[in-house]
Parts: C-alpha cells; sequence; structure tokens
C-alpha cells in the first residue's frame, strides 16, 4: 500500500471547468451563426470556415512542434482562432488568405510570443488585420449577396466573383444615409433583417440574434460576464447617438450596435481571456475604449467599420489597465500599504 | 431565524459531499494497538518530550511540555508502555518526532468527573485550558490560551464561535454541534469568562439546519446568565470558516493585513475546540482524543469516528472496512486545504478533523496549462489578492518580485485553483512564491 | 598601433561580426522605414558610408586638435557636415531616388552607430585604421539594408532592383511600413539560430 | 582660463571649417539640384505630349509659360497672368495682365525679366511688384504651360493638387485646345498601397485620356468591374491603334473607380473635372482679353 | 499614470489657451460652417426675410485662393424663423480652403464678406492627434527606434525618457522655430537646417541637464540619464525638419513637438508594458532580446494602420 499513493498539493477538488471545454464551447456557440450564414451566402462560407479552422488548428500543432513545445491543439483555442478568423474576412476570399492569416495569427501572434496566454494581441483579429493589409481589394469588396433560395448551390453554380456587393456600414460611409435607406430599406425593416441576418457582410457580420443568443450562453455558463460587452455596446452606442446623425443627439444607436461586427465583438473577440483585462473595471473600461474607438473609426476614420482596430488598439492596454484597477485587497495592512 | 450572513468578496462553492457522513452519528473507535504522537502538534516550538523508552503511561499523562516560547503541554491518549522516543511519518514534513505508546488494552477506561467552574478566576480557568494542551483542532492548531490573552490596547467585546464547517465532505463539528451543544454552550460561557465579555455570536452554515437549530435551544438555555449567546447562521461559501472571513461575514469588520482577530476586537474559536475547553475545565480531561471525519468515495465505510490523538490511518482503514480499490488519492483535512499524504502510517494530530479517501472521479486529475489569464482566479479569492500573477511570475522565474501582489496575505485557501480551468497548482506557487520572497 | 589591425579585418569586423542593423542592432529606423526596396538600400547605404568614412577619417585625423571637453559636440558638427554635404548632393544628383527616402537622409545626423564608432575608434586610431573601419560599417549597413530590401522587394512587389523578376505581387504587406518591423525581426532571429547552430558544431567538433 | 579660450578657439575654427564646407557643397549643389529639378518636370511634360528620349520633341515646337497671380489691391481682388510677349515664334520679355473678378480687362504692364530667372519665384515677385507698383499683395496661384508648334497651339499643360483619401494628390496634366484630355500623371500621393495607390497604375490614369471636355464637366466614378478590354488597352497591351479605337468606345463615360478605393478615384476625378473646368473659364476669359487689348504673345 | 493624467492635462491647458474662436465683426452673419459636402450653413446675428435670403443670386461664393471663381449654388434653404440659411452648390466643397461668402442686400446690410473655414482649433488639435496616433513617430514612421527598443523594458524607464522627451522636443522645436522663421529663412540658410537643429537640441539637453542638477537634485538623479539619450533618438531631428518643410507658425509647431512627444511616450508606455509581461514568456531562444520586440513592435505598427484615413476635423 505505502508508496502507492498519489501526491499532490491542495487543493485535491477541482471545479469541471476546464480550458478545453471553455473554448470548445465557444466554438460551438459560433456554429448557429455560421449554419445560417451557409443558409444565407452559400457553401463557400462553410468551406472558407473550414479552411480557417483547420489551418489554424495545423499552424498551431506544427508550430508547437518545432518550438518543442507540447502540442496542445486539441484544446480548442487555435479552433476558435480560425472560427473567429473566418467570422471576420469576407465569405468570398480565396482559400489562400485563410491560410496565410493562419500563420500570422497563430505562429508570430501567438506562439513566438511564448504560446497561449501570453499573445498581446487577438491573434484571429491579428490575422485579420495582416489580411487586410495584405489584400486590401479582396478583404474590402469580396462580399457576397445575400440569397434568398437555393443559396446552399448557388456557389458551384455561379462561381463567386460575380456576386460581389457592398457591406451596409461601407454604403453609409461612403454614400451616405440616403443611399443606405434606399438599399437596404427604412429603419423599421432594417433593424428586424439584420437581426436576423439578411444582409451582406463577413459571417460574423450578419445574424445579431445568433450571436447574442450565443454570448448570452456563455454568460450563463460564466464564462464571459456582462462588462465588457454592455460597456462596449453602451459605448457604440452612445457615441453614435451623440455624434452619429448630421447634427448632434440625432444619430442611430440601434442601427450602429446591429451594423457591422459590433455584436460579435463585443461578445466574442473583446471577451478573449488572454487579451482583455481580468478586473471588473478594467472591463469596463476596455469596453469603453473599444466602444470609442470604434465609433471613432466609423465616423472619422478611413475604414467603415472601426471594431476590429479598436479591439487590437486596446489588446495592449489590458494590462495596464490590469495595473490600475487591480482588485481591492482585503484589508491594508495597520499604518496603511507600504 | 435570522438573515443569512456572508463575506462579499470572492469565495467558490466546490460540491459540499456532506451527505457521505453528516447523517452519521459520532462513533468511538476501539484503542488501536499502538498510537504514534507527534510532538509538534501547535504552531510554535515543538514539546519535548517528557518521558522516556519503556516507561509506564496512563491516560492523560503529561508525555511532553514546551520549555520555552509558544505552546502547550501534551499527553498520553490512553494507557500503555513508551515503546519508543523517535519518529514518525508526518502529513507534511514526512517524518517529525513523536513519542509511540503501545496501548495497554487492559487498562480500565479513565472516568472523569465534571466539577463546578464558576467559583475558578479567569486566570485559574486560563490556566487549565493551557494545562490540558488545547490549541485551536480545526484545522490552525494554534495554542488557545494565547488567543484568550488579546493584547490589552485592543479591547475584545465579541467572541465567535466557528461553526462553519465550510470544507466540502467534513462533518466532524456538525455532529458535534448536535450532539454536544450544551457543552459547546458551556464552553462558550467559560471562555466568555476568561475574556471578560459577554457577547458571543457562533456562526453556522445554513447547509446545518439541525445543528442551527440544536445550538440556538441550547444558546437560548443560558438566557438570564448575564450571557449574550447567539447563533448566526451564514450562506454556504467557501472558505466561511477562515477567521478573517468569518469575522467580516458576521460582524462586519475587517481584519487587517498581517494582524489577528483582536485588532478589530473579536476572537475566534473553532466550536470542538471550545467543546475541548469544555472538557478541560469541567471534566479536567486533556485533549487527548478528537471527532474525525472519515470520508470520500474510497473507503467503504465513510464514518464520524472519535478517536485517540496518535491513532495511525492504517487502523482507521482497518476499522472503516477497507478502502476501495479506486482510491486514488487520501487526503488529511479537508479537500480545499487539507495534506494528500502518501502512506497510511501516518497518525492522526489534534488538528486532524477528517481524512478523505477519494477517487478519481472526485478530484480532477488534468494536467496544467498555461494561464489564459481568465481572472476567474481574481473573482475567487477571498482576499483581494492576483493568483494568476503569481503563478506567471513563478513560473518566469521572478517569485521574488511576487510581494507585490499580496502574497503574504494568502492563507492559501485553494479557492483560486479550484476555480482556475487551466488546472494550475496555484496553492503551491503561492507557497514557493513565499518562500523565495521571504529568502530576498 | 598602426599595424595592430589588418585593413581586411576592419572591414570583415564592420560587415559581419559587428553589423550594425543585425548585431549591433543600431540605426534601425531605415531599416524599417524605408527598407522596401533593394535600390533605397543602396541610396540610403552610400550616404551612410558616405558620411560614416568621412566622418571617421575627419576625426581620425583631427584628433589631437579635438579638446576633449568638446568632443562630442565637435562629433555631432563633423557628422552634420557631412550629411549635409551628402543631403544636398543627392537631392540635386538624384532628385527621384532622394524624394522617395523623405528624410531619413537628414536624419543620419542622430544615427547612434556612426557617432559610436567615431567615439570608440576613429578618435583613438590612425587615419588609415579609421578609414576602413568606416567602411566596414558603412558596408556593413548597407549589406543590411540591402538584404532586408531584397526581401522585402522580392516578397512586396515581386522584383529586384526594381525589375519584375516575378511577374506578381506575391504579398503586399511586405512593402507596407509595419513589415519592416517583422522581417528585420526574423532576420535578427535567424542570424541568431546560425549563429547558435555554428557554435553548437564548434563544440561538437571540439569534443 | 586658457583652456576655455582654447575650447572656444577649436570650437569657433571647426565652425568655420564645417560651415566653408557646406557652404561651398551648397553653392555647388544648388544650380544642379535647380536644373535637374527643371529637367524631371520637362521629362514628365515631354512624356505627356507623347514624345520620350527616342521620339524627341520637334524643334518647331514651343512651350510657354503663364503664371497666374492673386492681386489684391486695398481689399479688392484681381487675377494678374505673367504672359510672354513677342509674337510668332520667339518671345522677348513678359507682360502681366490684369484681369477683374467679373473678366474685364484692366491694365498690363511690361516685366523685365530673364527667362531663366521667371521660373525663380522670388525673382519673379520682385519683378512683378516693380512692374505694377508697390502696395499691393500679390500672390503666386499656378502656372500653366501652352505648348505651340508653329505658332498654333497643340496643348496646354496644368499641375494642380487637391486633397486624396489621405493627404493631398499633386498631379500634371496635358489638355489639348478643346479642352480635352490628352494625358494625366500623377507626381506625387500618400495613399494607401495596393488601394489608392493604384491611381499611379496606366489602367486608371488612362481612363481620362481622350475624354472630350464636355464629359469631362460632369465626370463622375462608377462603382462597376473595369471591362478587360479596355483595361488592355489603357495598359498598352494592345496595339496603338485598336487601343485607341477600344478607347473611343468608353470616351463618353463616367471613370470606373479602383475596386476598394472608391474615395481615391473620386478625389482625382474630381480634381481633374474642376482643374478644367477653372482652366477653361480662365483661359477663354485671357483670350478674349488678349484678343480685346490686340497684346503681342507668342501663342 | 499622473505622467499621463498630467499631459492630458497639458494638452487641455494647449486647447484653453488657443480656443479664441473666429471673431465676427459686424453684420448680419454670426456664424458660418461647412455642412454637407456641397453645403454651407450661415446663421444670421437677427432674423432675415427668409424669402430674400432664399434666393441664390443674394450669395457669391469663392474659395479663397480662386476669386474669379464663382462656385455655383443650386439651392438655398432657410430656416422657418430666419436664423439660418444653408447653401447647396452643384459640386462638393474643397473644405480644406477658405471660402469667401459675400451677401448682398440680406439683413439690411448692401454687401458684407465672410469666411468660411474649418475651425482653426480643430485643426491645431488634429496636428497634435496626428503626430500622436494617426502618424505616430515610432509605430508609422518608423523613427526613433534605437532608443525606443533601448528603454523600452522598464515602465519607469519608459515613462522618465518619455517625459524628458517630450520636454526636450518641445523645447528644441520651439527654438528651431524661432531661429527657422527669423534667421534661416530671410538670410536663406536653408541648407544649415541640420547642423543648426541638432546644434539647438544639444544645447537645449545641455540646458536641461545643467538646470535640472542645480534646482532638483532628485529629479536630476531619476531623469539625467535619459538626456544623453534625447540627441539619439532621430525624433528629435525629425520634427523640426517636418515644421520647416510644413512651414508651420508657432502653434502649429508647438502642437507637433508636443504631440511628437506624447506619441513617443505612448508608444514607450504601451511598449513597456507589454515588455513587462514578455519577460515572463517562453520565448524561443533565438527570439529572445530585440527580435521578439521588433515583432512586436510589428503588431503594435499593426494595430496602429486602424487609425490610417483617420480626419478627426
Amino acid at each position: 500500500m505505502a508508496g502507492l499513493l498519489n501526491v499532490s498539493v491542495s487543493p485535491h477538488v477541482r471545479s469541471s471547468e476546464s480550458v478545453e471545454k471553455i473554448m470548445w464551447t465557444v466554438v460551438a456557440c459560433l456554429v448557429p451563426p455560421l449554419l445560417l450564414s451557409v443558409f444565407v451566402f452559400g457553401i463557400q462560407v462553410l468551406l472558407i470556415a473550414g479552411v480557417s479552422v483547420i489551418s489554424c488548428m495545423a499552424v498551431e500543432a506544427i508550430s508547437q512542434k518545432a518550438l518543442g513545445r507540447p502540442v496542445t491543439v486539441k484544446d480548442g483555442s487555435a479552433a476558435l482562432t480560425g472560427m473567429l478568423m473566418a467570422f471576420v474576412i469576407p465569405p468570398g476570399v480565396s482559400f489562400l488568405l485563410p491560410i496565410l492569416g493562419a500563420v500570422m495569427a497563430i505562429y508570430i501572434g501567438k506562439h513566438l510570443l511564448g504560446g497561449i496566454g501570453y499573445n498581446i494581441f487577438n491573434p484571429a483579429l491579428l490575422g485579420r488585420a495582416f489580411l487586410l493589409a495584405t489584400f486590401p481589394v479582396a478583404m474590402t469588396t469580396a462580399w457576397l449577396v445575400p440569397l434568398t433560395d437555393g443559396a446552399i448551390f448557388s456557389y458551384f453554380n455561379s462561381g463567386v466573383d460575380a456576386v460581389t456587393t457592398a457591406t451596409p456600414l461601407a454604403v453609409m460611409k461612403e454614400q451616405g444615409m440616403d443611399a443606405f435607406r434606399q438599399q437596404f430599406g427604412a429603419p423599421s425593416e432594417i433593424y428586424a433583417s439584420f437581426f436576423l441576418g439578411w444582409r451582406p457582410g463577413c459571417i460574423g457580420e450578419t445574424s445579431g440574434l445568433l450571436i447574442v443568443l450565443g454570448g448570452l450562453y456563455l454568460m450563463w455558463r460564466r464564462y464571459i460576464t456582462w462588462h465588457i460587452p454592455v460597456s462596449l455596446l453602451g459605448t457604440i452606442g452612445l457615441l453614435t447617438w451623440v455624434f452619429g446623425g448630421e447634427t448632434l443627439f440625432t444619430g442611430d444607436p440601434l442601427l450602429a450596435i446591429l451594423t457591422g461586427g459590433a455584436l460579435l465583438g463585443a461578445f466574442y473577440m473583446a471577451t478573449d481571456y488572454v487579451t482583455s483585462p481580468s478586473s471588473k473595471t478594467g472591463q469596463m473600461v476596455y469596453g469603453a475604449g473599444i466602444g470609442a474607438l470604434t465609433v471613432l473609426i466609423r465616423l472619422k476614420g478611413g475604414y467603415p467599420e472601426g471594431i476590429c482596430y479598436a479591439i487590437l488598439l486596446m489588446n495592449p492596454l489590458s494590462t495596464v489597465l490590469d495595473n490600475w484597477f487591480k482588485p481591492k485587497r482585503f484589508a491594508p495592512p495597520i499604518g496603511g500599504e507600504k | 431565524m435570522a438573515p443569512t450572513l456572508t463575506f462579499p468578496k470572492g469565495g467558490v462553492h466546490p460540491p459540499e459531499s456532506k451527505k457521505l457522513t453528516e447523517n452519521l452519528a459520532v462513533e468511538v473507535m476501539p484503542l488501536p494497538a499502538e498510537l504514534e504522537i507527534i510532538l509538534g502538534q501547535h504552531i510554535g516550538a515543538p514539546c519535548a518530550a517528557t518521558v522516556a523508552k519503556r516507561a509506564e503511561v496512563s491516560e492523560g499523562d503529561l508525555i511532553g511540555e514546551v520549555s520555552k516560547g509558544l505552546g502547550v503541554p501534551l499527553h498520553a491518549p490512553a494507557s500503555g508502555k513508551v515503546k519508543a522516543v523517535g519518529n514518525s511519518g508526518h502529513p507534511v514534513r514526512v517524518s517529525a518526532p513523536s513519542v509511540t505508546i503501545t496501548v495497554d488494552q487492559e487498562a480500565p477506561d479513565k472516568q472523569y468527573q465534571p466539577r463546578d467552574w464558576q467559583n475558578d478566576t479567569s486566570q485559574e480557568l486560563l490556566k487549565r485550558v493551557h494545562d490540558a494542551g488545547i490549541i485551536g483542532i480545526g484545522g490552525a492548531g494554534f495554542p488557545t490560551h494565547v488567543k484568550l490573552k488579546p493584547p490589552s490596547d485592543n479591547p475584545v467585546d465579541t467572541l465567535l464561535l466557528n461553526g462553519a464547517e465550510c470544507e466540502p465532505y467534513i462533518t466532524a463539528d456538525h455532529r458535534a454541534m448536535l450532539e454536544m451543544a450544551p457543552e459547546i454552550v458551556e464552553g462558550a460561557k467559560i471562555l466568555l469568562k476568561i475574556l471578560g465579555i459577554t457577547n458571543c455570536v457562533i456562526g453556522i452554515e445554513n447547509n446545518k439546519p439541525d445543528a442551527i437549530k440544536m445550538m440556538t435551544d441550547a444558546a437560548n438555555g443560558t438566557a438570564g446568565d448575564g450571557f449574550s449567546i447567539t447563533v448566526q447562521p451564514l450562506e454556504v461559501k467557501y472558505p466561511q470558516g477562515s477567521e478573517k472571513q468569518l469575522i467580516q461575514a458576521i460582524t462586519g469588520r475587517k481584519v487587517p493585513a498581517m494582524a489577528l482577530p483582536s485588532a478589530v476586537g473579536v476572537v475566534v474559536h473553532n466550536v470542538s475546540t471550545t467543546k475541548a475547553v469544555y472538557d478541560a475545565v469541567v471534566l479536567e480531561k486533556p485533549l487527548v482524543e478528537k471527532v474525525v471525519t472519515i470520508s470520500g468515495k474510497g473507503i467503504n465505510r465513510p464514518a464520524n469516528l472519535l478517536v485517540k490523538v496518535g491513532t495511525k490511518l492504517i487502523d482507521i482503514v482497518e476499522f472503516c472496512g477497507g478502502v476501495k480499490p479506486d482510491l486514488s488519492r487520501v487526503v488529511m483535512g479537508g479537500p480545499m486545504m487539507g495534506f494528500a499524504v502518501s502512506d497510511l502510517n501516518i497518525p492522526i494530530s489534534k488538528t486532524t478533523s477528517s481524512v478523505l479517501f477519494l477517487t478519481d472521479e472526485e478530484i480532477d486529475a488534468n494536467p496544467l496549462s498555461a494561464c489564459i489569464r481568465c481572472g476567474w482566479c481574481l473573482d475567487a479569492c477571498p482576499m483581494g489578492l492576483e493568483p494568476k500573477e503569481i503563478g506567471v511570475f513563478v513560473e518566469g522565474n521572478r517569485a521574488e518580485d511576487t510581494e507585490q501582489f499580496g502574497v503574504f496575505e494568502c492563507f492559501e485557501c485553494g479557492s483560486c485553483a479550484y476555480v482556475c480551468p487551466a488546472k494550475r497548482p496555484l496553492v503551491q506557487f503561492v507557497r514557493l512564491a513565499k518562500m523565495k520572497a521571504k529568502r530576498s | 598601433m598602426a599595424n595592430e589591425y589588418s585593413s581586411f579585418q576592419l572591414l570583415a569586423n564592420g560587415i559581419l561580426k559587428e553589423n550594425p542593423i543585425f548585431k549591433l542592432a543600431l540605426s534601425m529606423c531605415p531599416a524599417v522605414g524605408i527598407s522596401t526596396t533593394v535600390s533605397n538600400g543602396v541610396m540610403l547605404g552610400i550616404a551612410v558610408l558616405f558620411v560614416q568614412v568621412f566622418s571617421s577619417v575627419t576625426i581620425s585625423a583631427l584628433k589631437n586638435f579635438i579638446h576633449p571637453r568638446i568632443r562630442i559636440p565637435t562629433y555631432t558638427l563633423t557628422i552634420a557636415t557631412w550629411v549635409t554635404v551628402i543631403d544636398l548632393s543627392l537631392a540635386a544628383f538624384f532628385p527621384g531616388a532622394y524624394a522617395k527616402m523623405g528624410i531619413f537622409v537628414k536624419i543620419i545626423v542622430a544615427f547612434a552607430i556612426i557617432t559610436m564608432r567615431l567615439e570608440m575608434f576613429a578618435c583613438k586610431e590612425d587615419v588609415s585604421d579609421s578609414f576602413w573601419d568606416g567602411l566596414g560599417m558603412g558596408l556593413g549597413f548597407m549589406v543590411g539594408m540591402v538584404v532586408i530590401g531584397f526581401v522585402r522587394e522580392l516578397l512586396g512587389s515581386g522584383a529586384v532592383f526594381g525589375y519584375d523578376v516575378l511577374g506578381f505581387k506575391p504579398l503586399l504587406f511586405f512593402i507596407l511600413p509595419s513589415a519592416g518591423f517583422f522581417v528585420v525581426g526574423l532576420m535578427m532571429a535567424f542570424f541568431n539560430w546560425i549563429e547558435a547552430v555554428y557554435a553548437a558544431r564548434k563544440r561538437e567538433v571540439k569534443q | 582660463m586658457s583652456n576655455i579660450l582654447t575650447i572656444i578657439f577649436r570650437l569657433t575654427l571647426s565652425c568655420l571649417i564645417a560651415g566653408t564646407v557646406m557652404g561651398t557643397t551648397f553653392v555647388f549643389t544648388n544650380k544642379a539640384k535647380k536644373a535637374n529639378e527643371h529637367a524631371r518636370e520637362e521629362k514628365v511634360v515631354y512624356s505627356l505630349l507623347g514624345y520620350s528620349a527616342e521620339n524627341p520633341i520637334p524643334e518647331s515646337m514651343g512651350l510657354y509659360e503663364v503664371f497666374r497671380y492673386v492681386i489684391t489691391d486695398a481689399g479688392q481682388s484681381s487675377i494678374g497672368y505673367l504672359v510672354p510677349a513677342g509674337a510668332g515664334d520667339h518671345s522677348e520679355g513678359f507682360t502681366f495682365v490684369r484681369i477683374d473678378l467679373e473678366g474685364k480687362y484692366m491694365d498690363s504692364n511690361p516685366v523685365t525679366i530673364s527667362h531663366e530667372k521667371v521660373r525663380e519665384q522670388k525673382d519673379r515677385d520682385v519683378a512683378i511688384a516693380a512692374a505694377i507698383g508697390g502696395g499691393k499683395d500679390i500672390r503666386f496661384a499656378d502656372h500653366t504651360i501652352i505648348v505651340t508648334d508653329s505658332g498654333s497651339r497643340l496643348a496646354y499643360l496644368l499641375s494642380g493638387k487637391f486633397p486624396g483619401f489621405k493627404t493631398s494628390i499633386h498631379i500634371m496634366m496635358a489638355l489639348d485646345p478643346t479642352y480635352s484630355v490628352l494625358g494625366l500623371e500623377i507626381m506625387e500621393h500618400e495613399e494607401d498601397p495596393g488601394l489608392g495607390a493604384e491611381i499611379e497604375q496606366d489602367y486608371f490614369k488612362n481612363q481620362f485620356k481622350h475624354k472630350p471636355f464636355e464629359t469631362i464637366k460632369s465626370i463622375e466614378v462608377a462603382k462597376a468591374p473595369l471591362p478587360p478590354e479596355y483595361f488592355d488597352a489603357m495598359e498598352g497591351k494592345v496595339d496603338e491603334e485598336a487601343a485607341i479605337e477600344v478607347m473611343k468606345q468608353y470616351r463618353d463615360q463616367d471613370i470606373y473607380a479602383l475596386t476598394g478605393a472608391t474615395i481615391s478615384s473620386a478625389a482625382v476625378s474630381n480634381g481633374v473635372r474642376s482643374m478644367t473646368k477653372k482652366f477653361a473659364y480662365r483661359l477663354d476669359i485671357l483670350d478674349r482679353v488678349i484678343k480685346e487689348q490686340q497684346l503681342q504673345v507668342p501663342f | 499614470m499622473r505622467v499621463i493624467q498630467s499631459f492630458i492635462l497639458l494638452i487641455t491647458a494647449a486647447c484653453v489657451l488657443l480656443s479664441t474662436g473666429a471673431a465676427f465683426g459686424a453684420g448680419p452673419v454670426s456664424s458660418t460652417a461647412f455642412g454637407d459636402e456641397n453645403e454651407i450653413i450661415l446663421k444670421f446675428s437677427t432674423p432675415v426675410d427668409p424669402q430674400a435670403a432664399a434666393a441664390p443670386e443674394v450669395y457669391t461664393v469663392f474659395e479663397e485662393a480662386d476669386p474669379d471663381i464663382r462656385l455655383a449654388i443650386t439651392g438655398v434653404e432657410v430656416a422657418s424663423d430666419g436664423t439660418q440659411a444653408t447653401l447647396v452648390f452643384a459640386d462638393s466643397l474643397n473644405t480644406t480652403q477658405k471660402h469667401i461668402v459675400t451677401t448682398s442686400g440680406i439683413g439690411g446690410v448692401a454687401s458684407a464678406s465672410f469666411s468660411v473655414a474649418k475651425s482653426y482649433l480643430g485643426y491645431l488639435i488634429s496636428i497634435l492627434i496626428s503626430a500622436l496616433l494617426i502618424n505616430n513617430f515610432v509605430f508609422t514612421k518608423y523613427l526613433g527606434l534605437c532608443v525606443f527598443f533601448g528603454t523600452a523594458k522598464r515602465k519607469e524607464t519608459a515613462k522618465g525618457m518619455g517625459v524628458v522627451f517630450t520636454i526636450v522636443i518641445v523645447v528644441a522645436c520651439s527654438m528651431s522655430w524661432v531661429l527657422y522663421q527669423f534667421v534661416m529663412k530671410p538670410f536663406d540658410l536653408n541648407y544649415l537646417q541640420i547642423v543648426i537643429f541638432i546644434g539647438l537640441t544639444s544645447l537645449t539637453v545641455q540646458a536641461v541637464d545643467t538646470i535640472l542638477r542645480k534646482v532638483n537634485p532628485v529629479l536630476f538623479k531619476s531623469f539625467g540619464v535619459y538626456l544623453v539619450l534625447v540627441i539619439a533618438n532621430c525624433i528629435i531631428i525629425a520634427v523640426p525638419l517636418l515644421m520647416a518643410s510644413n512651414e508651420y507658425n508657432y502653434f502649429e509647431t508647438f502642437m507637433l513637438s508636443l504631440g511628437a512627444g506624447g506619441g513617443f511616450l505612448l508608444a514607450l508606455y504601451l511598449m513597456s508594458s507589454v515588455s513587462e509581461r514578455l519577460e515572463l514568456a517562453n520565448i524561443p531562444p533565438s527570439f529572445k532580446g530585440l527580435p521578439i520586440a521588433f515583432i512586436v513592435a510589428g503588431q503594435f505598427a499593426m494595430a496602429f494602420l486602424g487609425f490610417s484615413g483617420l480626419q478627426l476635423f
């Protein structure tokens, strides 16, 4: 009997949550919007997502092998990165793009910096930023037109290049509100169809409803908390309302939240554990910062959608925010802090 | 019933697993053939043995004493013959000096008669507590008489009795409260007299409604003799039983970092310690036995046992019908803060409140991975520390720089490690960090 | 101490052992900023070479004249003078290439590498050694710029020396300024790796 | 003390030497710089007109620069043109013609300045100020080159700056006497590589080629894919005659915007439109005034 | 944290100092502004007759640089209470240019001219923001890298360096501006730019060094070491050169230098907080040190692409 017992440090019971479980749950939450996008845009979407996920996992495995680290592809973090990257690139791009993006996101963005937990920027968004810089035309134009019937098979019939269109935010930015209304309908119709997902854009920009549902599920599972999404969307709404209209206080906050990647960013991108602050106050500031930068880039910047860059810009600040908003200690020692 | 209270920050709620033993009455375990009494059972200087090899001892005889410094004497748990003054297994230090007694199974049970303590002065009472070798048997092992002499510049106004028993599995205090409520209340009165105060609150987590009821009834019985003893139900949350958290939950006062509860006018004692105080003062019985919860899915017959200090685990296992084949880990103490032992030749000490026989199903043996900075440990830490940073710094060979994260305020409750999805051994990191930070 | 170094040693030192870009990691700004083409690299390399050589020679020649208390101001003045000379000359005779380099020619004046060589070498050694050292450092810089420029030009615009060799543009990213950081970082790591492998092999051979 | 004096003396000497070196270089390079800059501009001009090293510009051609000024005199603005004086193919001296904001002739004064110095803004300003009398604020606006061949007008070359997507875009373009576009060259810009920077490409800038003034006046950009045949024609992938034929087909259409860079494309076409319109308006007035006043000009 | 607070305070103070709005003299129009891309909005000081104000003929509008080209007005929308008129033009306006609006017979004034321009304060702030973020000298202009990588390892060092650098650059640029405007330009000494600007910088560094040593030895102890490094930073010479080539006036120069210094501080601060985290990471051996710093800086540069094309005012 002696010596057979297994010794380890306390605590001897652990909660049933694990990194693997969290990552794969988040991936699972992204599946419904993906399936809806397949229905809206066609099978091409599924292929792009598949290539993205597989290449991210492959790059993860290869880089871990090459760097002599334990291979942890199974923990799902690479799969999640792949999934998210597919959600933020136009569905009509060539398959080469997600593969290149995976190299940037996983190898350069993550493993060179020390692997999971040490990346400074959100890998998926880093991949997207890289692709946007490298293939500016494809990344800003390869939007598919949402199809109403038999979409799944249309890819095989028509090919991809034939059907491209502009995203709602791009129309809004480049052609103004009037053109936007003309193309996408009156506000009352827009809200509903945008919320459901009938609009051009990347996968992550389509169905607000499914994204929100997934996000709420993650909140219910306590994988994410309300702090980042609420402060982020609240700031976007507030600032758009104040500055987004022709005069002050006439912007359309609801439209700002529903269009573009605001919802995906708020629930899935900004809440990425590694690159967001841990303290709750820090998270609120972080979310508000992303929201403000998003509105800044949308209204004044060079891109129609700003949330991706806004998150990237706030990522390095998360360490700073954690330093500024340390958790409150139980009680200071007598005589105060040293 | 009074509203339930709890501490505001941090804490976790692991599965309670108390069903296994909470309805089992305390059983008296028969004397084993041999007892090994470790000489250093309390915080402070270990005892020096006062008996030599082959000396005859009877139950309650002094076998060890502290000549100088913090400490309490040690007594023979049973009559018999000193087999050796040497070393025996220890859950933390692997081996430690001890006195081994071959039990004389024929010796008659020692009888204790209650006496009236009301006329004793508090000085006399305090001496009895010391002489009986009483220490905090909830787990800390801090000599009780020291706690009862708070520094004069911090007047104490409240005595808290800790009946929270927040660790999963353990039901020793629960059973003690059910079966010995009047004795505990009597013990509380003794403590109040020693402290020279009248106010006492007994904190009990409300997963033990029967204990709350028993204790309330017992406390109500004391109304009218000048003491105010009440029962305070507490929300079920770990680590409610930690002194600082308990004090905050019940009184709302915050004990400053690196300070004792007396700094905020409170003294905390475990309910079982209080029972031991009763035994020492009323029955003049030294602390030689205690209630230990034997639980976990790896033991055939879980039980709440009254065992002699020095009983070896192997004897307990035998008494409880042996272990199951899928046993994976034996833990002395609670699953959150206890120590896993490598073999069963380790004796029960005064501070052992439970021995758990855990199977793979109960423990989580997932390998650790890198910190993903989810921040769950920040939410779980009742002390408002940053365990993830401590872990990352220790891994990055910068353990000596962890004082900025308050590593010395950590009392290693294990809440952070419990919630960690990356299964990181945060408590171990903290211990390492403390060692290195102290050195630098 | 004239014969302490051979001119070849001094040259090789600048190009390989103490390459200002990959080894000393000094003067990184142009290596990141305008190393998008080989010709930019050559152009700026020439400018740096010119300034380094002339400053080294000047300081070396005047080393007994320079009062030690005003050493640094004199260096700055010397460098600034030669930078002005090359700046004006390039602007006059190569307006096209000069326009591409923006203010990078002018900021050669703040390059740590040049001052460092003056302080560490030229103010102690004689003129010909200083000349070779300056030449080595300048060439080292030029080589570094050309290597980075080659990679970025080839991958970014599919060309070498402005001549389209691939016929397509593989990765536009590489001509973007931010790619300069990545290329320099990856190349430094590559050189470190080579060095480590080389050192390991040497150790093996010894054993 | 003597130490300080030595330091001061040596520092001063160093500064003097350095100053001499730099001054010499400056004097030496300044001329070359100006000449090279002019040569560069000329090269663009020739290439816009369709001439190059292999196909040199004929002797019979003359290039005449017209400098436009805005004159403010006691709160009243007027436009002044510094035009070469003389008749036929050769010119002597310059005339400064002032026209008020309504397009009415005000006055004209001969300006004495040499052909070399006229390119130097400082010298030119001084000469003009001397010619029209002091107390007026003169501000150089732009200059245009009028190209003639054997006395008849062949083309106008104008340069201009307008805001692009990021910073301003500087272009030069050639118009024929009917103000149709002969060619367009992007001189400086800081648009995004791969996107707006594509305005440099032949397939974009050659779209303006051969567009008549009527089209240019209201030109816009269209967000549609560029037809492949048109692309080939502009990139010079087909022989010249075929290219001209294809380009003719598209001459009355809007400019096809660059994919993903609508703003840069629109910036260029707006810039070209407004430059052309302004130029046409002004030149018509100047020509009318020259005709009415019977001024002697070589173009 | 306090460094950043004081920096923000400084900027706010600068903005308040400079916020002297365009003053309008007597006349019917109290304020003007650009509306949509083809609109100019006029606000009248006293309500005018909406009928009269709605006629396009009563307005003439031209760009200040092109007084002979009248811009075609297609319509005028007048608010019903007669306090505001919106002029709609056929083509979109070049809002970088100052426009002159002349009204005739509006509000009882025979003829009055007003200028329409983007707010100057906005322009100044956009210079600041541009140097700070959009064209951050480190991440988008790739200057000052040697010092940047040298001092971005510790947060304390980063803050010290950034602050010292900001102070030196503001002082040195102000002096450079004076010298440039009043000596170099009038006497045609532009070719001495490099020598003079680097000389002024050295002088500033020397002066700050001496003053600090006398006035606050404690501060000197913590910041003195960075002073030497300031001069090896190419930004210090790049900013005066930019100032000269853009012909900035003093306020603009001040904003540019403040933005450049602040941008350097920001970049250092961000990089240092990241470096501290990287120190604990398991980085491949050949990437340790500078290579990984470059790669992280590259990632920063990619993130800063998000600011590209930003136009605040």
